[in-house]
Protein backbone atom coordinates (compact mmCIF):
# COMPACT_ATOMS: atom_id res chain seq x y z
CA UNK A 1 0.00 0.00 0.00
CA UNK A 2 1.67 3.40 -1.09
CA UNK A 3 0.13 6.76 -0.10
CA UNK A 4 0.47 9.99 -0.07
CA UNK A 5 -2.05 11.86 2.76
CA UNK A 6 -2.54 15.25 3.94
CA UNK A 7 -3.11 14.33 7.22
CA UNK A 8 -1.61 12.14 10.52
CA UNK A 9 -0.79 8.78 9.42
CA UNK A 10 -1.95 5.63 11.74
CA UNK A 11 1.37 4.69 12.57
CA UNK A 12 -0.14 1.05 14.57
CA UNK A 13 -2.39 0.48 12.17
CA UNK A 14 0.00 0.56 8.99
CA UNK A 15 2.68 -1.60 11.31
CA UNK A 16 -0.15 -4.09 12.58
CA UNK A 17 -1.46 -4.05 8.85
CA UNK A 18 2.08 -5.98 8.17
CA UNK A 19 1.77 -8.79 10.34
CA UNK A 20 1.09 -12.16 8.13
CA UNK A 21 1.38 -16.06 9.41
CA UNK A 22 3.61 -16.32 6.33
CA UNK A 23 6.10 -13.78 7.63
CA UNK A 24 8.06 -13.67 10.75
CA UNK A 25 9.91 -10.69 10.77
CA UNK A 26 8.25 -6.90 9.99
CA UNK A 27 10.53 -4.35 10.16
CA UNK A 28 9.64 -0.79 9.87
CA UNK A 29 10.69 2.91 10.08
CA UNK A 30 9.17 6.17 10.80
CA UNK A 31 10.67 9.30 9.75
CA UNK A 32 9.65 11.89 12.66
CA UNK A 33 10.10 15.80 12.94
CA UNK A 34 13.08 16.59 14.70
CA UNK A 35 13.77 19.77 16.62
CA UNK A 36 16.85 21.59 15.45
CA UNK A 37 18.47 25.07 17.18
CA UNK A 38 21.06 27.04 16.10
CA UNK A 39 21.85 30.60 17.49
CA UNK A 40 19.00 31.28 19.28
CA UNK A 41 16.60 29.99 16.71
CA UNK A 42 14.79 27.15 16.49
CA UNK A 43 12.43 24.78 13.91
CA UNK A 44 9.00 25.02 14.48
CA UNK A 45 7.40 22.51 12.00
CA UNK A 46 8.31 20.63 9.05
CA UNK A 47 6.26 21.44 6.01
CA UNK A 48 6.11 19.43 3.09
CA UNK A 49 4.87 19.64 -1.05
CA UNK A 50 4.85 16.74 -3.43
CA UNK A 51 4.43 16.82 -7.39
CA UNK A 52 1.47 14.66 -7.95
CA UNK A 53 0.72 12.16 -9.13
CA UNK A 54 4.61 11.49 -9.99
CA UNK A 55 5.33 11.09 -6.11
CA UNK A 56 2.22 8.52 -5.95
CA UNK A 57 3.98 6.42 -8.39
CA UNK A 58 7.69 6.38 -7.67
CA UNK A 59 6.51 5.59 -4.10
CA UNK A 60 4.84 2.37 -6.21
CA UNK A 61 8.06 1.56 -8.39
CA UNK A 62 10.01 1.85 -4.75
CA UNK A 63 7.74 -0.78 -4.19
CA UNK A 64 8.53 -2.77 -7.01
CA UNK A 65 12.50 -2.59 -6.44
CA UNK A 66 11.81 -3.53 -3.07
CA UNK A 67 10.11 -7.02 -4.30
CA UNK A 68 12.12 -7.48 -7.03
CA UNK A 69 15.37 -8.15 -4.88
CA UNK A 70 14.34 -9.32 -1.72
CA UNK A 71 11.98 -11.95 -0.38
CA UNK A 72 9.11 -9.63 0.83
CA UNK A 73 5.58 -10.55 1.24
CA UNK A 74 4.40 -7.29 2.51
CA UNK A 75 5.69 -3.38 1.86
CA UNK A 76 3.79 -0.26 3.42
CA UNK A 77 4.88 3.59 2.21
CA UNK A 78 3.06 6.35 3.40
CA UNK A 79 4.33 10.10 3.38
CA UNK A 80 2.14 12.80 4.67
CA UNK A 81 2.27 16.28 3.11
CA UNK A 82 1.03 19.74 4.78
CA UNK A 83 2.52 20.72 7.90
CA UNK A 84 3.98 18.42 10.31
CA UNK A 85 4.54 18.87 13.95
CA UNK A 86 7.69 18.37 15.77
CA UNK A 87 7.99 14.61 17.04
CA UNK A 88 5.28 13.64 14.90
CA UNK A 89 5.51 11.47 11.82
CA UNK A 90 6.28 12.57 8.16
CA UNK A 91 7.09 8.89 6.58
CA UNK A 92 5.83 5.22 7.42
CA UNK A 93 7.59 1.98 5.86
CA UNK A 94 6.32 -1.28 6.51
CA UNK A 95 7.95 -4.23 5.16
CA UNK A 96 7.16 -7.48 6.07
CA UNK A 97 9.18 -10.80 5.14
CA UNK A 98 9.70 -14.59 6.67
CA UNK A 99 12.73 -13.52 7.81
CA UNK A 100 14.39 -10.65 9.44
CA UNK A 101 17.61 -9.99 7.43
CA UNK A 102 15.52 -9.36 4.19
CA UNK A 103 12.96 -6.94 6.29
CA UNK A 104 15.41 -4.97 7.93
CA UNK A 105 17.37 -4.13 4.38
CA UNK A 106 14.41 -3.69 2.70
CA UNK A 107 13.19 -0.94 4.78
CA UNK A 108 16.27 0.70 4.87
CA UNK A 109 16.42 0.63 1.34
CA UNK A 110 12.98 2.16 1.07
CA UNK A 111 14.18 5.35 2.74
CA UNK A 112 16.97 6.15 0.80
CA UNK A 113 15.21 5.44 -2.23
CA UNK A 114 12.70 7.89 -0.88
CA UNK A 115 15.13 10.70 -0.27
CA UNK A 116 16.65 10.06 -3.75
CA UNK A 117 13.89 10.18 -6.10
CA UNK A 118 10.28 10.72 -5.20
CA UNK A 119 9.15 14.14 -5.61
CA UNK A 120 8.79 15.95 -2.06
CA UNK A 121 10.10 18.89 -0.68
CA UNK A 122 10.36 19.83 2.97
CA UNK A 123 10.78 23.18 4.49
CA UNK A 124 12.02 23.75 7.81
CA UNK A 125 9.77 26.78 9.38
CA UNK A 126 12.51 28.48 12.30
CA UNK A 127 11.31 31.08 14.61
CA UNK A 128 12.88 33.62 12.26
CA UNK A 129 12.31 32.70 8.20
CA UNK A 130 12.25 29.06 6.49
CA UNK A 131 14.71 26.77 4.83
CA UNK A 132 14.04 24.40 1.80
CA UNK A 133 16.03 21.47 2.49
CA UNK A 134 18.30 20.11 -0.24
CA UNK A 135 17.86 23.97 -1.55
CA UNK A 136 19.34 25.66 1.10
CA UNK A 137 17.36 28.74 -0.06
CA UNK A 138 14.51 30.47 2.29
CA UNK A 139 13.84 33.40 3.81
CA UNK A 140 16.26 32.81 6.79
CA UNK A 141 19.65 34.79 6.59
CA UNK A 142 22.45 32.68 6.29
CA UNK A 143 23.95 31.33 9.72
CA UNK B 1 -2.35 24.19 -27.14
CA UNK B 2 0.62 25.27 -28.80
CA UNK B 3 2.76 25.97 -25.81
CA UNK B 4 3.61 23.56 -22.46
CA UNK B 5 2.34 23.97 -19.00
CA UNK B 6 5.83 24.09 -16.55
CA UNK B 7 5.03 23.64 -12.77
CA UNK B 8 7.55 24.41 -10.16
CA UNK B 9 8.01 23.33 -6.85
CA UNK B 10 9.85 23.94 -3.47
CA UNK B 11 12.79 26.76 -3.83
CA UNK B 12 12.32 26.90 -7.53
CA UNK B 13 8.35 28.55 -7.06
CA UNK B 14 9.64 30.58 -4.52
CA UNK B 15 12.77 32.06 -6.25
CA UNK B 16 10.57 32.02 -9.75
CA UNK B 17 7.75 33.89 -7.89
CA UNK B 18 5.42 31.26 -9.22
CA UNK B 19 4.08 27.68 -8.93
CA UNK B 20 2.61 27.35 -12.72
CA UNK B 21 3.54 29.24 -16.41
CA UNK B 22 3.26 28.32 -19.46
CA UNK B 23 5.91 28.55 -22.59
CA UNK B 24 5.58 28.29 -26.15
CA UNK B 25 7.48 25.34 -27.96
CA UNK B 26 8.59 24.42 -31.59
CA UNK B 27 9.03 20.56 -32.38
CA UNK B 28 12.26 20.70 -32.06
CA UNK B 29 12.52 21.87 -28.49
CA UNK B 30 13.99 20.57 -25.43
CA UNK B 31 14.22 20.45 -22.16
CA UNK B 32 17.70 22.77 -22.79
CA UNK B 33 15.57 25.05 -24.77
CA UNK B 34 12.55 25.61 -22.64
CA UNK B 35 14.83 26.44 -19.25
CA UNK B 36 16.68 29.08 -21.13
CA UNK B 37 13.28 30.51 -22.07
CA UNK B 38 12.15 29.59 -18.13
CA UNK B 39 15.64 31.43 -17.02
CA UNK B 40 14.59 34.61 -18.96
CA UNK B 41 11.24 35.25 -17.91
CA UNK B 42 12.19 34.38 -14.06
CA UNK B 43 15.94 35.55 -13.87
CA UNK B 44 15.57 34.54 -10.02
CA UNK B 45 15.90 31.06 -11.15
CA UNK B 46 18.84 30.84 -13.06
CA UNK B 47 21.59 30.36 -10.07
CA UNK B 48 19.78 26.95 -9.26
CA UNK B 49 20.61 25.56 -12.62
CA UNK B 50 23.06 23.23 -11.40
CA UNK B 51 20.78 21.70 -8.83
CA UNK B 52 17.76 21.28 -10.51
CA UNK B 53 16.24 18.31 -12.11
CA UNK B 54 13.45 18.01 -14.97
CA UNK B 55 10.15 15.74 -15.10
CA UNK B 56 8.25 15.60 -18.52
CA UNK B 57 4.66 14.18 -17.88
CA UNK B 58 5.44 12.52 -14.61
CA UNK B 59 8.84 10.99 -15.39
CA UNK B 60 12.64 12.07 -14.72
CA UNK B 61 14.10 13.93 -17.98
CA UNK B 62 17.53 15.30 -18.88
CA UNK B 63 18.21 18.64 -20.78
CA UNK B 64 18.30 17.04 -24.20
CA UNK B 65 15.17 15.15 -24.26
CA UNK B 66 12.49 16.55 -26.65
CA UNK B 67 9.77 18.28 -25.06
CA UNK B 68 5.84 18.80 -27.41
CA UNK B 69 3.20 21.20 -27.15
CA UNK B 70 0.72 19.58 -24.90
CA UNK B 71 3.52 18.55 -22.40
CA UNK B 72 3.84 19.00 -18.74
CA UNK B 73 6.87 20.21 -17.55
CA UNK B 74 8.09 20.17 -14.00
CA UNK B 75 10.90 21.95 -12.63
CA UNK B 76 12.24 20.03 -9.58
CA UNK B 77 14.82 21.25 -7.23
CA UNK B 78 16.81 18.45 -4.68
CA UNK B 79 14.05 16.61 -3.64
CA UNK B 80 13.74 16.26 0.01
CA UNK B 81 10.77 13.98 1.25
CA UNK B 82 11.64 11.56 4.57
CA UNK C 1 11.40 0.20 29.01
CA UNK C 2 12.75 -3.15 28.89
CA UNK C 3 9.68 -5.95 29.69
CA UNK C 4 8.62 -9.11 29.24
CA UNK C 5 4.62 -9.12 29.38
CA UNK C 6 2.43 -12.95 29.31
CA UNK C 7 -0.19 -11.46 27.04
CA UNK C 8 -0.62 -9.33 23.63
CA UNK C 9 1.41 -6.41 22.74
CA UNK C 10 0.63 -3.38 21.94
CA UNK C 11 2.54 -2.42 19.13
CA UNK C 12 1.11 0.84 18.53
CA UNK C 13 1.74 2.42 21.44
CA UNK C 14 5.09 1.09 22.06
CA UNK C 15 6.26 2.55 18.40
CA UNK C 16 4.25 5.80 18.99
CA UNK C 17 6.03 6.26 22.40
CA UNK C 18 9.22 6.16 20.58
CA UNK C 19 8.31 9.90 18.97
CA UNK C 20 10.35 12.25 20.33
CA UNK C 21 10.91 16.01 19.20
CA UNK C 22 14.95 15.59 19.64
CA UNK C 23 14.58 12.72 17.00
CA UNK C 24 14.18 11.85 13.04
CA UNK C 25 13.97 8.61 12.88
CA UNK C 26 12.63 5.85 14.90
CA UNK C 27 13.20 1.79 13.61
CA UNK C 28 11.00 -0.65 15.15
CA UNK C 29 11.39 -4.68 14.38
CA UNK C 30 8.54 -6.78 15.34
CA UNK C 31 9.18 -10.72 15.54
CA UNK C 32 5.63 -12.67 14.40
CA UNK C 33 4.98 -16.30 14.51
CA UNK C 34 5.27 -17.82 11.22
CA UNK C 35 3.54 -20.80 10.27
CA UNK C 36 5.83 -23.27 8.41
CA UNK C 37 5.17 -26.22 7.34
CA UNK C 38 6.47 -29.43 6.05
CA UNK C 39 5.11 -32.75 4.82
CA UNK C 40 1.63 -32.04 5.69
CA UNK C 41 2.30 -30.83 8.83
CA UNK C 42 2.20 -27.33 10.26
CA UNK C 43 3.02 -24.65 12.73
CA UNK C 44 0.00 -23.91 15.04
CA UNK C 45 1.26 -21.58 17.74
CA UNK C 46 4.70 -21.02 19.07
CA UNK C 47 5.13 -21.68 23.43
CA UNK C 48 7.53 -19.37 24.83
CA UNK C 49 8.80 -19.27 28.47
CA UNK C 50 12.05 -17.37 30.35
CA UNK C 51 14.35 -17.59 33.27
CA UNK C 52 13.12 -14.79 34.89
CA UNK C 53 14.43 -12.68 36.34
CA UNK C 54 17.94 -13.14 34.44
CA UNK C 55 15.76 -12.33 30.89
CA UNK C 56 14.54 -9.14 32.31
CA UNK C 57 17.96 -8.29 33.26
CA UNK C 58 19.51 -9.19 29.90
CA UNK C 59 16.59 -6.89 27.96
CA UNK C 60 18.14 -4.24 29.93
CA UNK C 61 21.83 -5.02 29.24
CA UNK C 62 20.93 -5.12 25.78
CA UNK C 63 19.48 -1.31 26.01
CA UNK C 64 22.49 -0.14 28.34
CA UNK C 65 24.79 -1.99 25.54
CA UNK C 66 23.30 0.07 22.74
CA UNK C 67 22.82 3.32 24.47
CA UNK C 68 27.17 2.83 24.56
CA UNK C 69 27.53 2.14 20.95
CA UNK C 70 25.21 4.73 19.07
CA UNK C 71 23.67 8.04 20.04
CA UNK C 72 20.15 6.57 20.16
CA UNK C 73 17.49 8.53 22.67
CA UNK C 74 15.01 6.07 23.34
CA UNK C 75 15.12 2.38 23.06
CA UNK C 76 11.93 -0.22 23.72
CA UNK C 77 11.95 -3.47 24.17
CA UNK C 78 9.16 -6.32 25.01
CA UNK C 79 8.85 -9.39 24.64
CA UNK C 80 6.14 -11.68 25.08
CA UNK C 81 5.96 -15.28 26.90
CA UNK C 82 3.25 -18.06 26.80
CA UNK C 83 1.31 -18.86 23.79
CA UNK C 84 1.69 -16.79 20.52
CA UNK C 85 -0.68 -17.49 18.06
CA UNK C 86 0.51 -17.21 13.97
CA UNK C 87 0.94 -13.54 12.38
CA UNK C 88 1.04 -12.71 16.43
CA UNK C 89 4.21 -10.60 17.68
CA UNK C 90 6.03 -12.26 20.05
CA UNK C 91 9.07 -9.03 20.05
CA UNK C 92 8.55 -5.53 19.39
CA UNK C 93 11.57 -3.54 19.48
CA UNK C 94 11.27 0.58 19.24
CA UNK C 95 14.63 2.62 18.64
CA UNK C 96 14.15 6.10 18.50
CA UNK C 97 17.20 8.30 17.38
CA UNK C 98 18.08 12.09 15.45
CA UNK C 99 19.44 10.24 12.58
CA UNK C 100 18.26 7.16 10.67
CA UNK C 101 21.45 5.29 10.25
CA UNK C 102 22.00 4.63 13.91
CA UNK C 103 18.31 3.92 14.39
CA UNK C 104 18.73 1.15 11.88
CA UNK C 105 21.77 -0.33 13.37
CA UNK C 106 20.56 -0.28 16.99
CA UNK C 107 17.08 -2.35 16.37
CA UNK C 108 18.95 -5.05 14.23
CA UNK C 109 21.61 -5.13 17.31
CA UNK C 110 18.67 -5.68 19.77
CA UNK C 111 17.40 -8.30 17.84
CA UNK C 112 20.52 -10.06 17.25
CA UNK C 113 21.77 -9.81 21.36
CA UNK C 114 18.14 -10.69 21.79
CA UNK C 115 18.45 -14.26 20.07
CA UNK C 116 22.25 -14.89 21.14
CA UNK C 117 21.86 -13.69 25.16
CA UNK C 118 18.53 -13.60 26.94
CA UNK C 119 17.09 -16.63 28.37
CA UNK C 120 14.40 -17.65 26.82
CA UNK C 121 12.93 -20.27 24.77
CA UNK C 122 10.27 -21.26 22.02
CA UNK C 123 8.85 -24.44 21.23
CA UNK C 124 7.29 -24.84 17.86
CA UNK C 125 3.53 -26.73 18.60
CA UNK C 126 3.15 -28.43 15.24
CA UNK C 127 -0.34 -30.43 14.38
CA UNK C 128 1.66 -33.86 15.12
CA UNK C 129 4.00 -32.61 18.22
CA UNK C 130 6.22 -29.83 19.07
CA UNK C 131 10.19 -29.21 18.62
CA UNK C 132 11.97 -27.02 20.89
CA UNK C 133 13.64 -24.28 18.94
CA UNK C 134 17.15 -24.56 18.88
CA UNK C 135 17.70 -27.82 20.68
CA UNK C 136 15.79 -29.55 17.66
CA UNK C 137 14.25 -31.80 20.75
CA UNK C 138 10.85 -32.45 21.07
CA UNK C 139 7.79 -34.67 20.93
CA UNK C 140 7.68 -34.92 16.66
CA UNK C 141 9.24 -37.30 15.12
CA UNK C 142 12.40 -36.34 12.88
CA UNK C 143 11.40 -35.55 9.30
CA UNK D 1 20.45 -25.02 53.10
CA UNK D 2 23.42 -27.28 52.16
CA UNK D 3 22.29 -27.82 48.74
CA UNK D 4 21.51 -25.72 45.38
CA UNK D 5 18.29 -24.98 43.80
CA UNK D 6 18.57 -26.14 40.53
CA UNK D 7 16.47 -24.98 38.00
CA UNK D 8 15.51 -26.53 34.68
CA UNK D 9 14.38 -24.64 31.01
CA UNK D 10 12.67 -25.61 27.92
CA UNK D 11 14.65 -28.70 25.94
CA UNK D 12 16.31 -29.30 29.58
CA UNK D 13 13.29 -29.50 31.48
CA UNK D 14 11.20 -31.89 29.03
CA UNK D 15 14.88 -34.39 28.95
CA UNK D 16 15.07 -34.33 33.32
CA UNK D 17 11.50 -34.66 33.35
CA UNK D 18 11.58 -32.44 35.87
CA UNK D 19 11.75 -28.07 35.98
CA UNK D 20 13.39 -27.83 39.25
CA UNK D 21 15.38 -30.43 41.81
CA UNK D 22 18.32 -29.45 44.53
CA UNK D 23 21.11 -31.54 44.93
CA UNK D 24 24.27 -31.29 47.70
CA UNK D 25 27.11 -29.33 47.09
CA UNK D 26 30.22 -29.27 49.12
CA UNK D 27 32.68 -26.18 49.44
CA UNK D 28 35.08 -26.90 46.78
CA UNK D 29 32.19 -27.82 44.06
CA UNK D 30 32.20 -26.61 40.35
CA UNK D 31 29.61 -26.19 37.73
CA UNK D 32 31.30 -29.75 36.42
CA UNK D 33 31.00 -31.34 39.73
CA UNK D 34 27.28 -30.28 39.83
CA UNK D 35 26.45 -31.47 36.15
CA UNK D 36 27.76 -34.86 36.82
CA UNK D 37 25.67 -35.13 39.71
CA UNK D 38 22.61 -34.07 37.52
CA UNK D 39 23.12 -35.83 34.94
CA UNK D 40 23.70 -39.26 36.97
CA UNK D 41 19.86 -38.23 38.90
CA UNK D 42 18.60 -37.44 35.33
CA UNK D 43 20.40 -39.51 32.68
CA UNK D 44 18.00 -38.09 30.14
CA UNK D 45 20.32 -34.47 29.86
CA UNK D 46 23.92 -36.50 29.14
CA UNK D 47 22.94 -36.36 25.23
CA UNK D 48 22.30 -32.73 25.55
CA UNK D 49 25.50 -31.79 27.70
CA UNK D 50 27.61 -29.99 24.60
CA UNK D 51 24.63 -27.93 24.03
CA UNK D 52 23.81 -26.51 27.51
CA UNK D 53 24.93 -23.28 29.18
CA UNK D 54 24.43 -22.17 33.25
CA UNK D 55 23.90 -19.47 34.65
CA UNK D 56 24.54 -19.42 38.81
CA UNK D 57 22.13 -16.72 40.51
CA UNK D 58 21.35 -15.30 37.08
CA UNK D 59 24.29 -14.59 35.43
CA UNK D 60 25.76 -16.82 32.97
CA UNK D 61 28.29 -18.92 34.48
CA UNK D 62 31.62 -21.49 33.09
CA UNK D 63 31.97 -24.95 33.96
CA UNK D 64 34.98 -24.45 36.54
CA UNK D 65 33.07 -21.69 38.04
CA UNK D 66 32.16 -22.34 42.17
CA UNK D 67 29.16 -22.86 43.50
CA UNK D 68 28.14 -22.79 47.12
CA UNK D 69 25.64 -23.95 49.49
CA UNK D 70 22.17 -21.75 48.66
CA UNK D 71 23.08 -20.31 44.95
CA UNK D 72 20.64 -21.07 42.36
CA UNK D 73 21.97 -22.75 39.08
CA UNK D 74 20.07 -22.59 36.18
CA UNK D 75 20.42 -25.25 33.43
CA UNK D 76 20.02 -23.15 29.88
CA UNK D 77 19.58 -24.93 26.01
CA UNK D 78 20.44 -22.93 23.51
CA UNK D 79 17.99 -19.47 23.37
CA UNK D 80 15.75 -19.21 21.12
CA UNK D 81 13.51 -15.52 21.90
CA UNK D 82 12.71 -13.45 18.95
Amino acid sequence: MFRIVEGPIDVGALVTGAFRPDCGAVATFVGTTRVDSSSGASVEYLEYEAYRPMADRKLEEIGAEIEERWEVKHVSIVHRLGRVEAGEPSVVIAVASPRRGPAFEASRYAIERIKETVPIWKREVWSDGYVWVGSQTGTRSPA
Amino acid sequence: MDGVKVLLFGAAADQAGTRQTELPVDNEATIGDLWSALADQHPGLTPMRDILAFAVNGEYARAEDKVSPGDEVAVLPPVSGG
